[in-house]
């Protein structure tokens, strides 16, 4: 029988560390803070005096410093787990994710290739200083060579996270803070993996597919439970990994229902909810009975925390989009 | 000698931690040296109001500067009306002195973007968050001052941890090739959250990083005001007027400690031992500039008790003020992305109030 | 009467920097080799004998350092136009792009702006090393607080860039070098606006709209003309400014045929064919008689030039997807 | 006193212009002597091969090393086997030493990735084009080996322009910090295109900035191969050993020239004057090289012929290889984006295979 835990996402996320640093030597974690800290948010508490200084590394204050050179670690066939200490930190290292970490590969036609894992806590909500909230999953999904996982539950957490470090190919790994320690959830205590690049079901319904990943799975299946008192059934797919996307389970879902919406912390403008709406309208068009709804964030930089809550969707924008959505025309 | 010819090995100091002269003591009148004094209480007891304002949840996170008031008065101080200041997120004591409302710092730490909103004639640039990603703007902003006639000089602040960046190298040697009046002020108070001075970088000093931008590098007490004045006003000089062989910038080393937490968010113990702080806390900047006015009549008793009364009313004052400005309207958020509303997000603008309308704003609102 | 020269797409831009150089002092250029060299394409051929060092200034190799000192030169009252050599050299810079370009006037709500324009040559075609031939407007597309402009004719390119310098906010003006040299046009000697956010209709037709922009106008244009031999009639629209963009004309279009194309040369995924395709769901499902067909680069890091041609789109996959389009289903 | 106790003021040097003798000469035996020559002659001979190909149109725009070939096989030559070159864009000269077939590098520059396919055993990272950001990959490469307990140096190439770049910085603290066995060599070739060195930094020498990141930085003579080889044996032998004093890594400054163009697409006499260029060709360190062997009478007449033979015959072999390699088919570029095709890539595949297929190769080659 498995052990399980009872754990909330961020210490999933530090379970799942813990276990393939156990089993693999070649896994190490390296960002700031990350040792004798244990992370700004705990994800690496009580790494650094199980695993030592070698492996859980505390860096110099640079992220194309760290991120560069993880990528030439993985090249050397360790499998680094750089973090950046949150996302809207990445861009520093932004050359080296989109120049190299995504192409080591195709430039030399595999003789190199980068199983490194690059995590962040991402997303907004939780009354944080400018740059501290940015959800921009958009730029990596559009990246080819990477891959992008945003898991939304600590079994999620761990198991995706285990498959990532395990991957072949480089890894984005977004951790919606918000739900860092929202909720907790049975986390078996062994290894497992949760596949990259396939979407779950999250709650059934006949009368729109709605998709949605990361902290906005919550606002959704709030949203979707108070339609539900209203008879609006609405099918809530939490996509998981924004690339490589499950397009599949997308064209499913909306092929029951021929309605959906999607729901992302993300501006609108170039977001991955038009991706989600265009391979609907490419793949299923003959069944679409309204307009893709998109309950974004705002086309505006990411406010302070003053304006914070209108900026994010909320389940009461779910609720009024889905049902635009279901009432049309 | 200039002082600014210091080798970054040394440090420049003006008086010890008990307040005795052991360096030439810069010519500021009383009155001057009493609001160096004066500004110094006041970032320190709103400092320590601050934090307790986001212990009682009446503020978001913040990060204290305690420890850090003698780099940032004694800079700041140094400085001409038409300069300007370029900080990171931690000075709030230095945007006291260039005249920044106690009210505007509040509100920023308590989410405002209005907070940002330095009012015109206030030179100072809005809080930078990304580590070191201001120095480039310091660099740019002189040269463009420079490039219009103008003798602004521009005090860049940022931390250790800074100096690791890119954009620290970046900044520097923009300003070291093109010559802009820059003043490279970097608070090593040590730390940066809980990686140590030592694991940033394995040079023996941070002002001699300065030397691979061809501009000179000093080291100074950032503890003592008096020092950190008198090194700040010898590169202002020189950045505003320098001679013939030299190059404007210089980059000055602050040496000095954060007394409390990294932010409101850091527990400080799990990574660095209390003997330590109170060994940086033999070394407080404001006794010691005390100790050095009483020696010298400038403040008695009487003075000191009239001083702190006045902070504290001040301090008062300013957070009664923020904390009646009201949340702002949500359509602040829209209004200031483009001097003009693209229709698209006008759409997007009428589509949220629709909703809001009909759900009312507790359905935005966690509080 | 209005003086004009025949000019190349590159030799246009020359033009419309000497045009707003001669007007506005406060206009500066910076970069690498755009100084003495007048830029590796010869977009500044000229400017620092006229303008001088101190207006035309070769700076040092650090994209980060010359987008960030050009932000503090424009929050200064400046009008600095920094270059990239290349857009795939950006990303050193990226974080001042994202960071502090799109949002100066959002942080200090307005006392500070940047009147700056940031140029780069980019997309494919040309033959060049890796790195060179990029063409990821969506990433800034994404980013609010940015404007991102992208000429097809020299006409446009002077214009364009005229009020790319002369806008209150920062636009990102990329520059499809497959089309610098490729034709000339006739381009006033005078100064003129033509205004960011407004598409142009490039041919007119009644089966389909064929959204395009920058150096993808020509095959889209020859696969218009050779389409039209069959009787399928495009509607060309180049959109030209792809933040904000201009949607009204996009569903204007739309509506008159019920069927579209979008055909850019970025990776598919996440590219902006999507947000054209979202844009028009929303607005005119009702409509909608087929798919909207992307045609687009595939999602691939970009390849060395002996695989190139078969990434771009070429007017065949025009041809075949337009096609496509007008049969469904 | 070690070599790398050399002051970034100086330059190591130890033949002059003429082949004249004026250091300590390493101890290499005649063979080895001789193989640096032949290196150098085949470096320089591909590379007049290569600018012709790309002016006949059978070539992409390429790099020219000439002038380079001192500093680029000197350095290369100093490493073991096991041990890793992490090039930029220009050190086909290295590359050759370090085992990679003229081939390969000869098939990247007419455009197929296949040629940064480095063969199992030549330890040589592809090809870097963003300027200095290959940096990093040497510092994270070489720590991976000290922590996985091998002895391998990375020796890692850049040019006097890549020190502005962030990166630089970043990789070379790093490196400091974490005493990773990296030596990294910059090619000054006093132009980065068309900025000349003295735009690119205001510090007096490029070596200095080592002092930065705590570590050594030494000049050397970058057209001397024998100095170079010198300077890069002392050099990666204190990264693979250092004393208990030192720090691994080491900054070499090799002083050189770039005979040619900056690439095939660049015309640099709009930039420079040809004063310059004939004052730098003056100091080629092939018939520098070839004096002080002849001196020796390790080469002669005979032997220096036998060598341009062999030299010519190994190129045009490479070419011809290269030339015969058919393009490659398409489906290439989608199978190297991951180790797993993902569905959405085949899908786009296919249907570019539709359309392919329909409309045949020659709607989209347009040679
Ligand atoms: C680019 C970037 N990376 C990471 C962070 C998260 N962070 C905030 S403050 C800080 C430490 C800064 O240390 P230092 O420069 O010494 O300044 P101090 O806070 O000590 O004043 C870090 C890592 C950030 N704000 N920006
Ligand atoms: C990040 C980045 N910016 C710009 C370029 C365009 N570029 C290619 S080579 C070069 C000059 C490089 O000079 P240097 O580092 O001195 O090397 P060299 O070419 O002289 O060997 C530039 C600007 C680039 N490749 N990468
Ligand atoms: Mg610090
Ligand atoms: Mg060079």
């Amino acid at each position: 029988m498995t052990e399980t835990q009872n754990l909330t996402l961020v210490q999933a996320v530090r379970d799942g560390l813990f276990t393939e640093m156990s089993a693999d030597e070649d896994v190490v974690v390296l960002g700031e803070d990350v040792g004798k800290n244990g992370g700004v948010f705990r994800a690496t508490e009580g790494l650094y005096d199980e695993f030592g200084g070698d492996r859980v590394i505390d860096t110099p204050l640079a992220e194309s410093g760290i991120i560069g050179a993880a990528v030439g670690m993985a090249a050397m066939g360790m499998r680094p787990v750089p973090e950046c200490q949150f996302s809207g930190f990445m861009y520093p290292g932004f050359d080296q994710i989109v120049s190299h970490m995504s192409r080591f590969r195709t430039r030399s036609r595999s003789r190199f290739t980068l199983p490194m894992t690059l995590r962040a806590p991402y997303g907004g909500g939780i009354r944080a200083p400018e740059h501290h909230s940015e959800s921009k999953e958009a730029f990596y999904a559009h990246e080819a060579g990477l891959k992008v996982a945003i898991p939304s539950t600590p079994y999620d957490a761990k198991g995706m996270l285990i498959s990532a470090i395990r991957d072949p190919d480089p890894v984005v790994f977004l951790e919606p803070k918000l739900i860092y320690r929202a909720f907790r959830g049975e986390v078996p205590e062994e290894d497992y993996e949760v596949p990259l690049g396939e979407a779950i079901t999250r709650r059934e319904g006949d009368d729109i597919a709605v998709f949605t990943w990361g902290a906005m799975t919550r606002p959704t299946m709030e949203a979707a439970e108070s339609l539900a008192e209203e008879g609006i059934e609405c099918e809530v797919v939490d996509l998981r990994t924004v690339s490589p996307l499950d397009r599949e389970a997308i064209v499913e879902a909306f092929e029951k229902t021929g309605r959906a919406a999607v729901v992302h912390e993300a501006p609108k403008s170039g977001g991955l909810g038009a991706e989600i709406t265009a391979t609907i309208q490419e793949e299923a068009l003959l069944y679409q009975e309204a307009p893709v709804k998109r309950i974004t964030g705002f086309d505006v930089p990411f406010p302070l925390y003053a304006l914070e809550d209108y900026y994010l969707p909320s389940a009461a924008r779910v609720e009024a989009g889905v049902k635009e959505a279901v009432n049309f025309p | 000698m200039s002082v600014l010819e210091t080798d970054p090995e040394d440090m420049i100091r003006v008086i010890d931690e008990d307040g005795e002269v052991v360096g030439d003591v810069p010519d500021l009148s009383e009155e001057e040296f009493v609001a160096m004094y004066r500004y110094m209480k006041l970032a320190r007891h709103f400092d320590e109001r601050a934090v307790s304002l986001q212990r009682q949840g009446r503020m978001g996170t913040y990060p204290p500067l305690s420890g850090q008031e003698g780099a940032q008065i004694g800079s700041a101080l140094a400085l001409a009306e038409n300069d300007w200041i370029v900080p990171s997120y931690r000075e709030h004591g230095a945007a006291l002195v260039r005249g920044v409302p106690l009210k505007q710092t509040l509100l920023y730490w308590m989410g405002h973007e209005d907070g940002n909103r330095m009012p015109e004639g206030v030179n100072v640039f809005p809080v930078a968050v990304p580590i070191a990603s201001q120095i480039p703007h310091a660099t740019g902003a002189a040269w463009a001052r420079k490039l219009q006639g103008d003798d602004d000089v521009f005090l860049c602040y940022f931390g250790d941890g800074a100096t690791s960046e890119g954009d620290f190298h970046e900044g520097l040697n923009f300003a070291g090739v093109f010559d802009t009046p820059t003043v490279f002020f970097c608070n090593n108070n040590q730390w940066a959250i809980s990686v140590p001075r030592e694991r940033q970088t394995a040079s023996a000093t941070l002002a001699q990083k300065a030397d691979a931008y061809g501009f000179e590098g000093v080291r100074v007490d950032g503890m003592d005001p008096l020092a950190v004045y008198k090194a700040t006003t010898a590169a202002v000089e020189k950045a505003r007027d320098p001679d013939e062989d030299q190059l404007r910038p210089t980059m000055i080393e602050a040496v000095q400690y954060r007394f409390g937490a990294h932010t409101t968010a850091d527990d400080p113990t799990v990574y660095r031992d209390e003997d330590e702080v109170e060994k940086w806390k033999a070394k407080d900047p404001i006794p010691r500039l005390e100790n050095y006015l009483r020696a010298e009549e400038i403040l008695n008793d009487e003075r000191v008790a009239e001083i702190e009364a006045s902070v504290k009313e001040e301090v008062a004052g300013a957070i009664d003020e923020a904390e009646s400005v009201p949340r702002p309207e949500p359509r602040e958020m829209f209004e200031h992305a483009y001097a003009e509303l693209p229709p698209e997000l006008e759409r997007q603008y009428e589509e949220f109030a629709a909703v809001r309308e009909e759900y009312g704003d507790d359905a935005f609102l966690e509080d």
